[in-house]
């Protein structure tokens, strides 16, 4: 791949980061095609190990969205996420992986305005460091798991 | 009549003295002969404490030695920390060959907070059990297995401690009975900065009718600088130092601009208040002595016995 | 429960330098509940090991698994097989897991854990140790609360006098914890049951403890030779 | 009462308050019209940015509510509408509409906004409803982005075509759907109803009458309501704080209080929520820049409601804000910077001046001209000032019998309060019309589903939105890829993937090529992926063995300036999604039978008030009272601060209760233990080892009169609290002449909330006092006076007739001494900043009211939580207030909150509302996308079933975790946390999202 053109995953939050994400396209707001979003009901369900294979598949960026603290539909999803991201964040050095790669952010389902703005920014400090040197190979997710 | 020097002035109901003396880190004999001269006419008798706070030092066996020789009445401490009960039988039987005839028995500081935090702590016997073990050689001619000794019995006038000022504050009393009946004979407490709750301790200690049966010697130390003073009150574990007594040493060397000055303005506040503390514990009954614990100031034990009047 | 930790991953990319060809094996018992060894770690680590090894221009091929308890034969030996093509295992087990393999097979076992000790849940994500194994129970006098494991010098008479003001203890480089024996005085009172301490207890016969030598517990009823 | 009774309802008013009745009506066996004045529903709320205590986002909350509502397929919106005329009588009303016309068919109209940018007005210049004015529209215009129904309307004010006639149409050329109809003409319409629930909202003061403040005439003066819209990220300035007149970042912001609120010329009610919205928007002003110096000017601090108190507490002490005690006298504008001079007369009385950048108006809340209007036609009395006159017992009850009344329309109101009374109003709906449930609702009938599993064929259907998506992807070239990919035996382009002849072909193709997963990349999940898993449901597929690809909002919308990279992205989407589909599987819901049988723990005035409600509606109901006597609450409470007997209407409820032939009274009873789950509780009492079975529980404890044990209080006869002053008034026993009454005892660290009905029993008391003998001298020593909404008129009341208010500050509470007999208070004066000695005859004591103790036990029985307080905590103090987050047990009563006697019987009723909901269906669905355990792979570690938020995992017979599907809200925590890997969440496997990952990144350009 284009070393220009960064992928990034964005884990979102059904119920805020992504509506953000819909009322960022509503009102037309630009970011680069290069963030890929996959729903989750709630950044609860978000397993570090996610992070870990998306970074194996050859992401060049991760970010976890969730809601507001305080305002989790689900009381303490959002919570869990920060924590497991805050530990996979703080990992990532000794795998020799820059941990600005991962961030994690909490959005309202109204700040369609700040998804844009995130998903730039993002895409911006992934295009400034070099690509993740992992590209991917066949089956590597399969982990030989029996 | 007693060996040990201790026990003959605490039998005779003199008011006594001991002094705390810290081996070296090193082998430098002088060191202890130093300060085996300094104390040598001011007190009943010298602790030399055993790798105190777990930090490697001449070994307190030795130092006893050194100071015996020199006319002292050695008080071997020795702790559990880093022997187990072989070691610790064995020590004791070495040392009465060596002329020593007090032992003080304790569990010993944990060994993290020394210079070799990696070690093993043995604590094998508690200090209750060393207590019991060297009664029981000295006694009953047996080691703590019940194997007999095959000669003399080394006839240790028996020491403990005990720290009244740390939880649980109702058991302390209680603990220092059970170190009595495994066969304490004197105890020296804890630095006494609070008198207060030192009386109450005392009362309950009484009230187990504790006070015929052991010689209570009483911990002071005389404190430096007002930061000793505020770290021992806010960091030291089992200190309860009064907020009246940093703010005496505050005090102490407010206004002085010159470094040196205001330094032995803090020294002479610092034995001041130790030897006020001095002269309310002697009016404590069964207060049976005091035990000064100048760490690393041994020069201050003479001018503290003098002003308070222990010694002339 | 067996309470472990995993390594530090610089050590076990350490240990796994000159391998090539790895099984990392969980085990589903006690060091998956204090989340150390389960499965969800297998799948966390052989991902963050497969991809530091990517960055260093050394692939690893991982195989994943976890079996029930490794320290039963039986639950190890379908991965045989696997066992035997690699040139390394990667326990996740407790050192007994890691010992069994090693008694199996004769692949390099690694430990990913370091087994710690046996342990209660304080709450989710705090482990207390509170046994000490010592072989020779004396709880039914101290409480429930055991002096061995839970006082740093294993005391058998009361504190000694390193209690803080507030009941804990001075040692606290593993974060505070109360007094074992102000635990103990406390818990004696409410149970009326003080006078047990007031007696010496007897210094203790550590034989049963592993300063006797590695132990070993033997039922003969239930031993199947004849 | 008609011999007819129709099962449907008419919902005038579609804001929170309508939305909410409407929902609870529709989700227990009632057809629902939902009649909106405006083009969209979603009320005041929708142009929040957030919502006090919380500062939660109001859109988060309100937008899944309108997609539910919009989605029902038991409510009926209809916009643009007014009542005209209401005939006939309770259970058969006719109700007329008049229907003005959108000239945009929503059944047609997509939303994409082609018509709004090809309109002849280049810009948009005509002031936008929703954003007050602040920003602006086109003629043609969608009300806001999350509007329901989504869709287009024409304002015929200002469309060239109505005013001139000549107009090329640019829209209706430009609408690829043939959405734009500008022949619809008004149509009038009667409908049969069986009840009516009004609620039409209230009016923001116009600020232009309090003229001082120089709304309208100075740039920089906005009305709060404007400047939430400032604050909201979808706002005219997407949420950044900037001055109308330069468009510059202000710094010193002040909020003026009471703005046409308490005072005679204007309205002399207080409106209840202006504090804590000013708090509010001062906070979110204050992170949105932290350079805005927020000051506040207010009168009395009302911080009366849950979390409000601490609210206060943050503004002040983590964000800064600045609160001034005073009475402002006018502002007036520096003419070159446009900045402006408030002038204000501080507690003390001097006159100060203050510049500021901009000044936000607090401005109240009236009622409604059309809500007059509405009530004249509906034949309804509106009371003194202009709301809806209702009864303090019957709080949503007009004075039309079968019409009923709610939310801001019967007094000023925050969200809480008005979702209360929609349930209540509901439930009122449902007690009337019970016997006419489900005669009018409509249940879908599906083919039996065809077992799916094997190998995947799957159909992708890629739209193009008309220009919407295909206009920037190109997606023949996307649906040709998905062409390519493993398991698609079937991929084609859709002009609308949502329009009724495609669902159409959908199902066609899924049966033809025997699909069994179904891909549909378009726009979001959020609002048609339920309309899609319908359609194959009706094809005899599992609804789950679908997949969306989002391929308008998340891609075709924002990347419009780079079409192949868009392209290229909608291919990775899709062939994310075909990868997910690939792994799906079919999810069983099952149906748990439900006992239609309620189980009210509490027999004070709120137990009694739910039960009779529940059993009103038909619901066999328990009522279970741990005392020995029902309504013990009510006994020492004579009569309300409004002056209604208190004690007729306990024993109006003591015989209705005991009459009813469904309640079940067991007084002297408490609980022993609950199990079950939703619509199926099991519950043992203590009493004689008795099991209940039930649906559904209420916990209806309420709080009590804090005991003091401060001022002398019990050691000296003469020191009495409000509630036995009041007793001793009744038996007309008081003599004493001097009479202190202290406010706020016992409010401390501890207990820090406000009690929030103290004030006013204490002005009840004082005016008592005062009727009984006027030469009386009656001080209170208050911190702030509560006197919210209509008790403001009693406040005006006792100052008027000589009761002497002191206001005291929290620091320096009064002293109550006793000198040879004598008591003394002293206090000092907060506003004339001195000490003030008193010698009273009586000291009265107003402690404020505590939880019920009982309530820790009731909160482990049934695993809810408790805050700090003692006080249960609902599920979402906004919008749902009287639900817990575990499914099937409702909370109301005092232990919930405290609260007035009138505030309380709605939230009774609403929550025997919520709770009938439950039992008024034959079967739960339980299922779906929940989590599952593998036993094989279970530990039992109990990870899961400490942290599931729900409490719906536990371990099992076999000594293993098992999820009760029926609690499960499917939000996969216990999934992402399982040691062991044991849990797997339904839809959101670990396979299928790694997939997703694998796929994403092998794909190549």
């Amino acid at each position: 791949m284009n070393t220009n053109e960064p992928k990034i995953v964005a884990f979102c939050c059904h119920y805020c980061a992504f509506a953000a994400a819909d009322l960022a396209g509503v009102l037309r707001l630009r970011y680069p095609p290069n963030v890929h979003i996959i729903r989750l009901p709630c950044t609860g369900k978000l397993d570090a190990l996610y992070i870990l294979k998306a970074f194996e598949a050859g992401a060049d960026g991760v970010m976890v969205a969730g809601c507001l603290e305080g305002s989790c539909h689900f009381i303490s999803g959002n919570l869990r996420a920060k924590k497991r991201v805050l530990a996979v964040k703080s990992l990532l050095p000794k795998l020799g992986i820059a941990p600005e790669r991962l961030e994690f952010f909490n959005l309202s389902s109204a700040q369609g305005d700040r998804f844009a703005q995130i998903a730039r920014e993002l895409t911006e400090r992934i295009k400034n460091l070099s690509p993740n040197p992992s590209p991917q190979e066949k089956g590597a997710l399969e982990g030989g798991r029996r | 009549m007693p060996e040990s020097n201790l026990q003959r002035a605490l039998e005779a109901k003199k008011f006594v003295v001991t002094a705390e003396c810290g081996p070296p880190k090193s082998a430098d004999r002088r060191v202890i002969e130093e300060k085996a001269k300094l104390l040598k006419d001011w007190v009943d008798a010298a602790n030399v404490t055993d790798n105190q706070t777990a930090v490697t030092r001449m070994s307190s066996l030795a130092a006893c030695a050194i100071l015996k020789s020199f006319g002292l009445d050695p008080v071997f401490q020795i702790t559990c920390r880093d022997r187990n009960r072989i070691a610790l039988q064995s020590d004791i039987l070495g040392a009465y060959a060596l002329g020593i005839r007090n032992v003080l028995c304790l569990t010993g500081d944990h060994q993290s907070f020394g210079n070799h935090p990696q070690a093993k702590g043995v604590f094998d016997l508690d200090s209750v059990h060393l207590i019991e073990t060297v009664k029981k050689m000295r006694d009953e001619g047996r080691f703590l297995s019940g194997d007999e000794l095959t000669g003399e019995r080394p006839a240790m006038f028996i020491g403990a401690v005990e720290n009244p000022f740390a939880p649980p504050y109702e058991f302390r009393a209680l603990r220092l009975k059970k170190k009595v009946e495994a066969g304490a004979q004197f105890i020296q407490t804890q630095i006494v900065y609070n008198i207060q709750r030192f009386r109450e301790f005392i009362a309950r200690v009484g009230d187990l009718g504790l006070l015929d049966k052991v010689y209570i010697i009483a911990g002071v130390s005389p404190i430096k600088t007002p930061g000793a003073a505020k770290y021992m009150r806010d960091n030291v574990p089992g200190l309860d130092v009064p907020n009246e007594i940093v703010s005496r040493m505050e005090a102490a060397g407010k206004g002085i601009e010159d470094k040196q000055a205001r330094a032995e303005a803090w020294r002479q506040e610092g034995i001041k208040i130790c030897v006020e503390l001095i002269q309310q514990l002697k009016e404590i009954q069964g207060v049976a002595g005091v035990h000064i614990m100048a760490i690393e100031w041994e020069e201050a034990v003479p001018e503290i016995v003098q002003k308070s009047g222990l010694k002339s | 429960m067996i309470v472990a930790d995993q390594k530090p991953i610089e050590e076990i990319l350490q240990m796994l330098e000159p391998y090539k060809k790895v099984l990392f094996l969980g085990c589903q018992t006690c060091v998956a509940v204090c989340m150390a060894g389960g499965e969800k770690e297998v799948g966390l680590l052989a991902a963050a090991v497969r991809l530091a090894r990517k960055q260093q221009g050394r692939p690893i091929e991982i195989i994943e698994g976890a079996v029930k308890r490794q320290c039963d034969d039986e639950f190890n030996e379908p991965w045989a097989k696997t066992i035997e093509q690699q040139e390394a295992v990667l326990s996740l087990a407790c050192g007994v897991g890691v010992n069994k393999l090693s008694e199996r097979f004769d692949v390099p076992i690694l430990p990913a854990l370091n087994t710690k000790f046996f342990g209660e849940v304080e709450r989710q994500g705090v482990w207390a140790e509170v046994c000490a194994g010592c072989g020779n129970c004396i709880l039914h006098l101290t409480g429930g609360i055991c002096p061995i494991a839970r006082c740093a010098k294993n005391l058998l008479n009361g504190p000694c006098g390193g209690v803080r003001a507030d009941g804990t203890c001075e040692v606290a480089h593993n974060g505070p914890r109360p007094c074992a024996w102000v635990m103990i005085y406390e818990r004696l009172g409410k149970l009326n049951q003080r006078q047990n301490i007031e007696n010496i207890f007897a210094a203790k016969d550590w034989s049963s403890d592993r300063h006797g030598g590695p132990r070993k517990r033997v039922r003969e009823d239930m031993l199947l030779e004849t | 009462m008609s011999e007819i009774m129709h099962g449907a309802v008419a919902v005038v008013g579609g804001g929170i308050g309508g939305i909410q009745a409407a929902l609870d009506l529709a989700d227990s066996g009632f057809y629902v019209y939902l009649i909106e004045e405006g083009p969209a529903i979603g009320g005041r709320m929708a142009q929040l940015d957030k919502t006090f205590p919380t500062n939660d986002c109001a859109m988060c909350m309100l937008s899944p509510k309108l997609v539910e509502v919009g989605r029902h397929p038991n409510v009926q919106i209809m916009t643009l509408a007014s009542v005209e005329a209401l005939e006939g009588q309770p259970g058969n009303f006719q109700i007329t509409l008049r229907q003005r016309p959108r000239y945009v068919d929503i059944t047609r109209c997509i939303a994409c906004g082609r018509c709004i940018a090809s309109c002849v007005y280049q810009d948009a210049k005509f002031p936008s409803e929703f954003d007050v004015g602040l920003g602006k529209r086109k003629p043609i215009y969608i009300p806001f982005p999350q509007a329901v129904p989504l869709a287009a309307v024409v304002d015929p004010q200002t469309c060239i075509f109505f005013k001139s006639g000549r107009c090329p149409q640019n829209c209706l050329k430009a609408c690829e759907r043939g959405a734009l109809d500008f022949t619809q003409t008004e149509r009038v319409l009667t409908l049969d109803v069986g009840a009516v629930i009004v609620a039409p909202g209230f009016e923001p003061y116009d600020a232009r009458r309090v003229g001082e403040y120089g709304f309208g005439r100075y740039a920089n003066v906005l009305t709060a309501p404007q400047f939430e819209r400032l604050l909201s990220a979808s706002g005219p300035t997407t949420g950044k704080v900037l001055r109308p007149s330069d468009g510059k970042a202000p710094k010193k912001v002040a909020f003026i209080q009471c703005v046409g609120s308490r005072d005679l010329r204007h309205q002399s009610y207080c409106s209840a929520v202006c504090c804590m919205y000013a708090t509010k928007e001062a906070i979110v002003a204050k992170e949105h820049d932290h350079a805005i110096e927020p000051t506040i000017f207010y009168i009395d601090l009302r911080a009366y409601g849950k979390g409000f108190e601490n609210l206060v507490r943050r503004a002040k002490e983590e964000h800064g804000v600045r609160y001034v005690r005073s009475m402002i006298s006018q502002v007036t504008e520096v003419p070159e910077t446009k900045n402006l001079l408030v002038c204000y007369r501080d507690e003390s009385g001097s006159l100060r001046e203050e510049e500021f950048d901009l000044v936000v108006l607090a401005v109240g809340m009236r009622p409604s001209a059309k809500g007059q209007e509405l009530a004249r036609k509906l034949g309804i009395e509106l009371n003194e000032h202009g709301f809806a006159k209702t009864s303090l017992f019957n709080p949503v009850m007009s004075t039309r019998e079968g019409v009923f009344v709610t939310g801001a329309f019967t007094g000023p109101k925050d969200i809480p309060e008005t979702v209360i009374q929609a349930s209540a109003a509901a439930a009122a709906v449902e007690a009337l019309l019970a016997p006419a449930r489900g005669t009018r609702t409509k249940a879908k009938q599906y083919p039996e589903e065809f077992v799916s599993e094997g190998t995947p064929r799957i159909g992708v259907f890629v739209c193009h939105c008309g220009s919407n998506i295909a206009g920037v992807v190109d997606v023949k070239a996307v649906a040709e890829y998905a062409q390519t990919l493993p398991g698609v035996v079937h991929a084609e382009n859709v002009l609308y993937t949502c329009s009724q002849d495609n669902l159409k072909h959908m199902k066609e193709v899924i049966r033809e090529k025997q699909l069994n997963r179904v891909v549909v990349a378009s726009c979001t999940p959020r609002n048609l992926a339920a309309l899609f898993q319908d359609t194959i449901r009706e094809a005899g597929l599992n609804k789950f063995l679908f997949e969306m690809v989002n391929i308008r909002e998340q891609c075709s919308w924002v990347h419009s300036d780079q079409p192949e990279k868009a392209t290229e992205k909608a291919k990775r989407l899709v062939r994310m999604g075909v990868a997910k589909a690939r792994e799906l599987k079919p999810l069983a819901v099952q149906s748990v039978k439900v006992t239609p049988v309620a189980l009210v723990l509490g027999g004070g005035l709120s137990g009694m008030v739910a039960a009779l409600t529940l059993a009103d509606s038909g619901f066999e109901t328990h009522l279970v009272e741990k005392s020995s006597e029902l309504g013990s609450d009510l006994k020492e409470i004579a009569r309300t601060p409004e002056g209604e007997d208190v004690q007729s209407l306990r024993a109006n409820l003591l015989d209705r209760v005991c009459a009813h032939p469904k309640i079940r009274v067991r007084t002297n009873t408490a609980v022993k233990e609950i199990s079950g789950f939703v619509g199926n509780f099991s519950t043992v009492l203590h009493r004689g080892e008795e099991r209940i079975q039930h649906g559904v529980v209420i916990v209806a404890t309420e709080a009590h009169e804090h005991k003091p044990n401060e001022y002398l209080y019990g050691e000296d006869g003469r020191v009495l609290t409000q509630r036995e002053l009041e007793a001793k008034i009744e038996r007309s026993e008081a003599r004493e002449k001097t009479i202190v009454m202290i406010q706020c005892v016992g409010r401390n660290e501890q207990r820090p909330y406000c009690s929030r009905i103290c004030c006013a029993e204490a002005l009840q008391n004082a005016l008592a006092l005062l009727d009984q003998d006027p030469d009386r001298q009656v001080y209170v020593l208050y911190r702030e006076m509560i006197s919210y909404g209509f008790l403001e008129d009693l406040y005006r009341r006792a100052r008027d007739s000589g009761v002497v208010f002191i206001r005291y500050d929290e620091q320096a509470p009064p002293v109550v001494r006793k000198e040879r007999d004598q008591l003394f208070v002293t206090v000092r004066d907060a506003r004339l900043r001195q000490e003030v000695l008193i010698k009273p005859d009586l000291v009265v004591l107003s402690t404020g009211v505590v939880p019920d103790p009982y309530n820790e036990e009731l909160s482990r029985l049934l695993k809810v939580p408790l805050d700090a307080y003692g006080f249960f905590v609902e599920a979402h103090i906004k919008l749902r207030p009287v639900d817990f987050a575990s499914h099937g047990i409702f909370l109301c009563g005092g232990s919930h909150a405290p609260g007035t006697i009138s505030e309380l019987i709605a939230k009774a009723q609403a929550a025997a509302g919520r709770a009938a909901i439950i039992l008024s269906k034959e079967q739960l669905e339980a299922g779906g996308i929940v989590a599952s355990v593998d036993p094989e792979k279970c530990t039992a570690c109990l990870t899961c079933v400490r942290e599931c938020p729900f409490g719906a995992v536990f371990i099992n017979e076999l000594g293993l975790a098992e999820i009760e599907a029926v609690k499960c809200q499917g939000c996969g925590i216990c999934a992402a946390d399982c040691p062991a890997k044991a849990i797997q969440l339904g839809q959101f496997e670990d396979i299928q999202e790694l997939r997703m990952l694998e796929e994403l990144f092998a794909y190549e350009h």
